[in-house]
């Protein structure tokens, strides 16, 4: 099986940080991944390099076996790749709702045909269910820059979701959520892998929670990649408990 | 019944300068004549109001007058404003009386323009003799301001110049608000030319006169009435000596009535005025005169009295120095040549009017 | 309880505009112990906090602080007056200026000399910010930001520790670090705290009593071991964050 | 030769004159996250104040620390108070809009309270000429240039150096950040408006001469002061400086050289120039991270 | 949208059709000068209140229909054909300067815009032989629709209220389509919006070109309006203008140029009876409208709304909390 996701030696520096180092990986498709590592080991940056966020140094990222090295972020999300964000990013002055609207919106149709559609694009159902799948049902119609940290986040979520994407990064989608939640999230990702096909990379720094969702998971310490392995691995291997997990 | 004059000038943004001077003139006559009683018993009422020194709120205000029914309109001084007014004026045949210098302003055939002063066509060739004769000039370089004022100007100076066979050989146009003349006035030195013309607004004559004795520029330096400005003076200090310029109206004439004028409009206003000050204060004088002419404050009466009018100071001392307006508006009186000496203008001729040449 | 309050909100009516998030809330944190509040997402745990720190006007009610009343008191004398320090949710850094240049300004109420001398302390306690000393604050990783707030806050030397989910962006070592030091302040310097957070189980270990907030009034109130040895606790884990009636405080 | 270097220096002398009044903008922007529109008349009202106590018989220099208190009171500290405190937290829309207003009323007000005319405004600087390499400058041109200098390195120097200009830049970042601190943000805030002010008086006494005092000196003043800054790079003063030179100079050398006509579109060819290679200004820092 | 704006927005359109003729010239003439602004910063709404892009440069677009309209009409075209390009030309030239906001924002866009408004006033004023320079283009017709001559001020006015009007109804179909919410996406946070597949660079130029048109057609009116047009009206002065009547008016409300170009153009002519003083008393109006009303004027429904939901969720919140005190 080809895989979905390839990224080859990727690595990026900021002047003397070496935020990300020769990291090579591979997800399969269906495949839930996970990607953990102590606080500045280049997660995100990792992260941003894939999404086209900013350009890597070196390496090559394929999806699907098609080079994607240097796209921009509005064309992966085209085909098909969603992500969410470490920081809080929610469109603050639009309602909860338009919000889940808006991340899908770009799927439908045209640019032109778009000028002609319905506020919703026949989104509105779509939205609904996952509002109220994320139990913020209660301050949809608030503006989302008004909301909770927990439920912004939530809001961040929901809205890469939206679209069906084939591939999602999820950049620690657990912070600030009550345990509750995450694990509705699990329970979410488990789903849409199930039925379909769906596969997903997530930086965690819950370890409940990776351990139980993630297929294999990625170790990442100084930019470089230390550890890559099913859950069982990690957990037994002692370097990884020493540099990040504790006893 | 009173006789309603609407004062339409700029009162702000670029040319708020020449439509306060305009004003506080029109007012100030506006005053002495209700003082002295009135134009054949009426008095005069008066509005003013302000165009921003922006042709389309000048077009409102004008329809404003004329929805108010005005007797007459007074201004704007923008060549721009009066051109969009005065369609106004003429459509409801109201006379209006303009502080514009532009030549194109009275070549529309509008038969209810007047002009308070000399247009750049009449003042130009007067200023173009002189370089020609005594200071025997062949080129000139040419310092304007890159407005309609300016534009018009160099214009007309430029076919005053061509049959006396001179020839500008640097023609540096330069802004409104200019803080910074040396570049301009380095290609003026540059060009060798016989003579510096400097045809900008007050401040800037000022700047640029510093400039020129900055880098020590000797030619003779030349101008029309804003270059030797009383504010010009002030501003320059020692660099405005030197610098020659005809005046078509300037409060420093030698003219008892001239200079009683200025000590009135001193006093009123505590600022001395510029020569829109005087066309403004001449213009409502003119507008008595042809009243009186007609004998009736009738709107059509008084603009035939207008046409062809001839007024003289010694029997109207409020037009100042004696005049005549043609058939299309225009006008016509003596005027000066005026060299600043010592920080002060001094009239070094007086130049006859036109018709009496 | 007959502990030595430290904290008492009497009947805090408080929100955000005309919004009234916390309702009558009657509430009370103990001195020299680690108070943790939970309750799910829009709870109105921040607010709790922002309110006793003097950013959000009451309504309505009292707050008292060692049994001073400290209703309308600004951030600033809280500080200074009251040693009281809060480390709010999200991220509060400024991010044009250096790591060292945050330091300082967290010290800005002790004087620079005293600052200086201390901050040495603090970087001891996160290495990887020592390691990031001049770079520009909005350039550190998310995890990396949020121990420089954790530090900057702990650069005052607090009596009263307000905080706000420290474990958001933490990796679990220096979570567990965290949770350390914290409850070594309690037990050795007597430093009041009270601490908001999700990662409720690991918090409930280290901490003294609990609090939950349901829609801005308080359900529960119990010792934490009281709690966690209580059998129903999986239900609050597993009821959308919502206290099942078994484990409310009537 | 000699002609390039004449220009090079009057566009120095008036690029001063612009650095000044920019000085003013990052400042602002640097110390408090805001944009004055008024910034123009902020030094138009410094310099009538100076007139008038001038009138009054005092010396210049007696007119000028007059004019400074009063400037700290009013500039400073009723900006702060009337316009600042209400508007800082709804961003930067109501205040840009809020200072337009304002600029328009103390125009306007000045116009028809005071005076329309142009006013001569005494130099502190003797009306001295030398000639240098070929080059007539004057005593006033070197003067400005080098005060300019120093007020814009020590106002980079206190922002950058001194822990209340951090916490200047501190609350204009992250306000509420500030507060948390228990950084004294209405006094900060209020620094901010007061040096500002200060640094309009300072500017009016050495603009003032070349502008001559008048109502709407701060119209053309203001607008040029902006391109400086944007130039230079908003987020640093020295960039005002820089800004200010390269503004001056360019206009010279382009009035001369290309086409006078053309010469107010230099700042945007430059600009567009420069912000092909760095968007955020000559000296301006770039703002990392977003995500 | 809710019955209360409805029956508003009919009786503004009650009073724009049923008063004017009772209004003499100088009245009609302020009513379609209005007109003629509220056109151009609808389309500044677009560009800075909905996708919010900072733009200081827009009255040179409305310069550039007001032009184009103007010199073909003097080399004898119809106005006919003068609008649609007036249109197309700003279509073209917005999209153009949207370019420099794909890599600069905020201040440095606001100076983009305004170094691109300055640099078209001096083409204005500078190319003599095309613009007529600082003389001006004198003696504009206004043209006939349909074989009725629009020459009278009334008639004028209700072809200026009838533009106005469609075009309104085309911004508001916009708006209320995808599109509205990806503008607005754009504002609020670029890099989630690019994350999501919005298009942020084809949003950008789209909200300057479209934003421009509109500024384009107000400008093809405005000459014929005025009859006469000379480069002051287009210079960055009235760009300030155009942004302080979006910004009183309410950014991204959609009825706020509305009011937005009420204060700019109507209410200096009403202060006018404060004489020399009427400017002073307008810039003042403006700052005590901004301390009063941050998000403009049409922040006061906005205001009542948030005030009621407030009220609501608060009763909401009690209801249930009496209920969970009840014994069940
Ligand atoms: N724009 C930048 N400029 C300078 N250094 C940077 C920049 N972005 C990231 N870094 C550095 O690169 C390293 C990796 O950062 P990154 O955000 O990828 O870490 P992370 O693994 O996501 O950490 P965390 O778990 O704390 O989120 C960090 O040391 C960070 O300080
Ligand atoms: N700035 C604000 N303006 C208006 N409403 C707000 C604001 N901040 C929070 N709220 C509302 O107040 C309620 C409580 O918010 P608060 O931040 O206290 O929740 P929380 O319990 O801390 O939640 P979380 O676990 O998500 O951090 C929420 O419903 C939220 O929508
Ligand atoms: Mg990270
Ligand atoms: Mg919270």
């Amino acid at each position: 099986m080809s895989p979905l996701l390839q990224v080859t030696g990727i690595s990026k520096s900021y002047g003397a940080i070496q935020a990300v180092d020769g990291v090579s990986f591979e997800v399969m498709p269906g495949e839930i991944f996970g990607v953990i590592g102590p606080n500045g080991s280049g997660k995100t940056t990792m992260f941003n390099s894939v999404l086209g966020q900013i350009a890597p140094e070196q390496g090559r990222i394929a999806l699907k076996g098609r080079d994607i090295t240097g796209l921009s972020p509005v064309e992966l999300n085209r085909r098909g790749v969603g992500r969410t964000f470490q920081t809080l990013q929610v469109f603050g002055k639009m309602s909860v709702r338009d919000n889940l609207l808006v991340a899908a919106q770009e799927h439908r149709g045209t640019l032109l045909s778009r000028m002609f559609a319905p506020g919703d694009s026949g989104l509105g159902a779509k939205a609904d269910a996952l509002i109220a799948q994320f139990r913020i049902g209660d301050v949809a119609h608030r503006k989302a820059g008004e909301l909770s940290y927990g439920q912004q986040k939530l809001v961040d979520i929901a809205m890469a979701f939206m679209s069906d994407p084939d591939l999602v990064l999820l950049d620690e989608p657990c912070a600030g959520v009550n345990p509750a939640l995450v694990g509705g999230i699990s329970t979410l990702l488990k789903e849409l892998n199930r039925t379909r096909r769906a596969s997903f990379v997530v930086i965690e720094h819950n370890m409940d929670f990776v351990m139980d969702l993630c297929h294999r998971i990625l170790v990442m310490v100084e930019g470089r990649v230390m550890a890559l392995g099913t859950p069982g691995e990690i957990r037994a291997n002692k370097q990884v408990l020493d540099a990040y997990l504790g006893n | 019944q009173a006789i309603k004059i609407a004062n339409i000038v700029e009162l702000s943004g670029a040319g708020a300068t020449s439509g306060t001077n305009f004003r506080d003139g029109v007012l100030l006559a506006a005053k002495e004549i209700n003082a002295a009683g009135g134009i054949l018993g009426h008095r005069i009422e008066t509005t003013t109001a302000d165009t921003q020194s922006n042709p389309g709120v000048a077009k409102g205000l004008a329809q404003k007058a004329v929805d108010d029914n005005v007797f007459a309109v007074f201004g704007p001084v923008f060549s721009g404003s009066i051109m969009v007014s005065m369609a106004e004026t003429k459509r409801a045949e109201i006379p209006n009386f303009t502080g514009g210098e532009a030549a194109g302003i009275t070549k529309q055939g509008n038969p209810y323009i007047f002009r308070t002063s000399f247009t750049q066509e009449t003042a130009m060739p007067k200023i173009a003799r002189y370089m020609a004769g005594p200071l025997k000039a062949k080129t000139l370089a040419l310092i304007y301001v890159n407005n309609d004022y300016g534009k018009g100007g160099r214009e007309s100076l430029m076919k005053a110049i061509e049959p006396l066979g001179m020839k500008v050989v640097a023609d540096i146009s330069t802004d409104q608000n200019q803080v910074d003349f040396s570049a301009a006035v380095l290609k003026a030195k540059q060009s060798n030319a016989d003579v510096v013309f400097v045809y900008t607004n007050e401040e800037e004559s000022a700047r640029a006169l510093r400039e020129l004795r900055k880098q020590g520029v000797t030619k003779p330096i030349v101008g029309e009435t804003t270059l030797v400005g009383q504010k010009v003076i002030e501003l320059a200090g020692e660099a405005g000596n030197g610098a020659v310029a005809h005046v078509g109206l300037t409060v420093d004439a030698p003219v008892p009535a001239m200079r009683a004028f200025r000590a009135k409009f001193e006093k009123e206003y505590r600022y001395i005025p510029d020569h829109n000050g005087i066309k403004g204060y001449t213009g409502v004088y003119l507008l008595k005169a042809a009243i009186e002419k007609a004998g009736k404050p009738d709107r059509k009466a008084v603009v035939q009295a207008l046409h062809g009018l001839k007024v003289s100071a010694a029997k109207e001392p409020g037009v100042i120095l004696d005049v005549a307006v043609d058939n299309n508006g225009d006008l016509d009186r003596e005027s000066f040549l005026v060299e600043v000496r010592n920080g002060k203008q001094e009239i070094r001729e007086v130049l006859p009017a036109l018709s009496k040449k | 309880m007959s502990m030595d309050a430290a904290i008492t909100f009497e009947g805090v009516t408080a929100g955000y505009g005309e919004l009234m998030i916390l309702d009558r809330l009657d509430l009370r944190a103990a001195r020299g112990r680690i108070t943790l509040l939970i309750g799910p997402n829009g709870a109105g745990k921040s607010t709790v906090l922002k309110t006793l720190f003097g950013l959000l006007k009451l309504r309505q009610g009292r707050i008292r602080l060692f049994g001073e009343d400290i209703t309308g008191a600004k951030p600033r004398e809280l500080l200074t007056q009251h040693g009281v320090a809060f480390v709010p949710q999200g991220r509060n850094l400024f991010g044009q200026l250096s790591v060292y240049e945050n330091l300082e300004l967290g010290g800005i109420t002790l004087g620079t000399q005293e600052t200086r001398a201390r901050i040495p302390e603090v970087l001891a306690l996160f290495p990887r910010v020592r390691e990031r000393l001049h770079s520009a604050a909005s350039s550190l990783s998310g995890g990396e930001q949020k121990q420089l707030e954790v530090g900057r806050a702990l650069l005052l030397r607090p009596k009263v520790l307000l905080i706000d989910e420290p474990s958001i962006g933490l990796s679990p070592l220096v979570v567990q670090d965290v949770f350390r030091l914290l409850r070594r302040l309690a037990d050795e310097q007597g430093v009041t705290v009270l601490m908001v957070e999700q990662n409720v189980k690991s918090a409930l270990k280290m901490a003294d009593d609990a609090i939950a907030l349901e829609a801005g009034r308080l359900v529960l109130h119990k010792p934490a071991p009281q709690l966690l040895a209580d059998p129903d606790i999986e239900r609050l884990f597993l009821g959308g964050g919502h206290v099942p009636a078994s484990l409310a405080t009537p | 030769m000699t002609d390039l270097l004449q220009l090079v220096f009057s566009g120095m002398a008036t690029g001063s004159i612009y650095a000044l009044a920019a000085l003013g903008f990052t400042l602002l922007w640097q110390a408090s996250g805001t944009v004055n529109f008024a910034q123009g008349e902020f030094v138009m009202l410094p310099a009538f104040a100076m007139l008038v106590f001038a009138k009054l018989g005092l010396p210049l220099l007696a007119a000028f620390a007059v004019t400074c208190v009063l400037a700290v009171v009013v500039l400073g500290w009723g900006f702060k108070r009337g316009i600042a405190d209400p508007l800082l937290k709804f961003g930067l829309m109501p205040i840009v809009v809020a200072t337009i207003g304002l600029a328009i009323a103390i125009r306007n007000g000045m116009r028809a309270g005071y005076s329309a005319e142009a006013h001569p405004f005494p130099s502190l600087f003797a009306d001295r000429l030398f000639q240098f390499a070929g080059v007539t400058v004057s005593l006033a041109d070197v003067g400005t240039l080098v005060l300019a200098l120093a007020l814009v390195l020590g106002t980079q120097a206190f922002l950058a150096r001194t822990i209340t200009g951090r916490a200047m830049q501190a609350v204009a970042q992250n306000t509420e950040s500030a507060t948390v601190l228990g950084i004294d943000v209405p006094r900060m805030v209020f620094y901010t408006f007061a040096i500002n002010a200060v640094l309009a008086c300072a500017a009016a006494l050495l603009v003032t001469p070349t502008y001559l005092a008048k109502f709407d000196m701060g119209e053309s003043l203001g607008t040029k002061a902006f391109f400086a800054a944007i130039i230079g790079g908003f987020n640093n003063s020295r960039g005002a400086l820089l800004g200010g030179l390269i503004v001056g100079v360019c206009e010279n050398l382009a009035a001369a050289y290309i086409s006078p006509a053309y010469k107010d579109a230099v700042a945007l060819v430059i600009f567009m120039a420069v912000i092909l290679f760095k968007p955020q200004g000559l000296l301006g820092k770039k703002v990392e991270r977003k995500v | 949208m809710s019955r209360i704006s409805l029956a508003i927005g009919a009786l503004v359109m009650l009073v724009l059709l049923a008063v004017p003729p009772f209004l003499k010239n100088y009245g009609i003439y302020l009513f379609s000068y209005w007109l003629v602004f509220v056109i151009a910063t609808m389309g500044l709404n677009l560009t800075i209140g909905y996708a919010g892009q900072k733009s200081l440069g827009h009255a040179a677009f409305f310069g550039l229909g007001a032009y184009t309209v103007a010199i073909l009409m003097k080399a004898g075209f119809s106005f006919w054909l003068g609008l649609p390009m007036a249109m197309l030309g700003c279509f073209a030239i917005g999209l153009a300067i949207g370019f420099p906001a794909l890599r600069v924002q905020t201040l440095y866009l606001a100076f983009a815009t305004l170094g691109f408004n300055t640099a078209v006033w001096l083409v204005l004023r500078n190319e003599e032989w095309l613009t007529g320079g600082t003389f001006g283009i004198n003696g504009i017709a206004r043209p006939g629709f349909l074989g009725l001559s629009l020459d009278k001020p009334l008639a004028f006015y209700y072809f200026v209220l009838a533009v106005a009007c469609l075009l309104a109804l085309v911004l508001w179909k916009l708006l209320a389509s995808p599109w509205g919410k990806a503008f607005t996406a754009l504002r609020d946070n670029p890099i989630r919006a690019e994350s999501l597949g919005v298009d942020t660079r084809a949003y950008t130029l789209l909200a300057f070109a479209i934003g421009a048109v509109y500024a384009g057609v107000a400008g093809a009116l405005f000459a014929p309006l005025v009859e006469f047009i000379e480069p002051a009206p287009f210079g960055v002065g009235t760009s300030i203008m155009m942004y302080l009547m979006v910004v009183v008016g309410g950014a991204g409300y959609f009825f706020g140029p509305l009011l937005g170009a009420a204060v700019g153009v109507l209410l200096p002519e009403w202060l006018r009876f404060a004489q020399a003083w009427y400017l002073f008393f307008f810039g003042l109006a403006v700052v005590a409208l901004m301390l009063w009303l941050p998000d403009g004027l049409l922040g006061i429904p906005e205001r009542l709304r948030r005030r009621r939901h407030a009220r609501d969720a608060n009763a909401q919140r009690n209801a249930a909390a009496v209920r969970a005190e009840e014994p069940a």
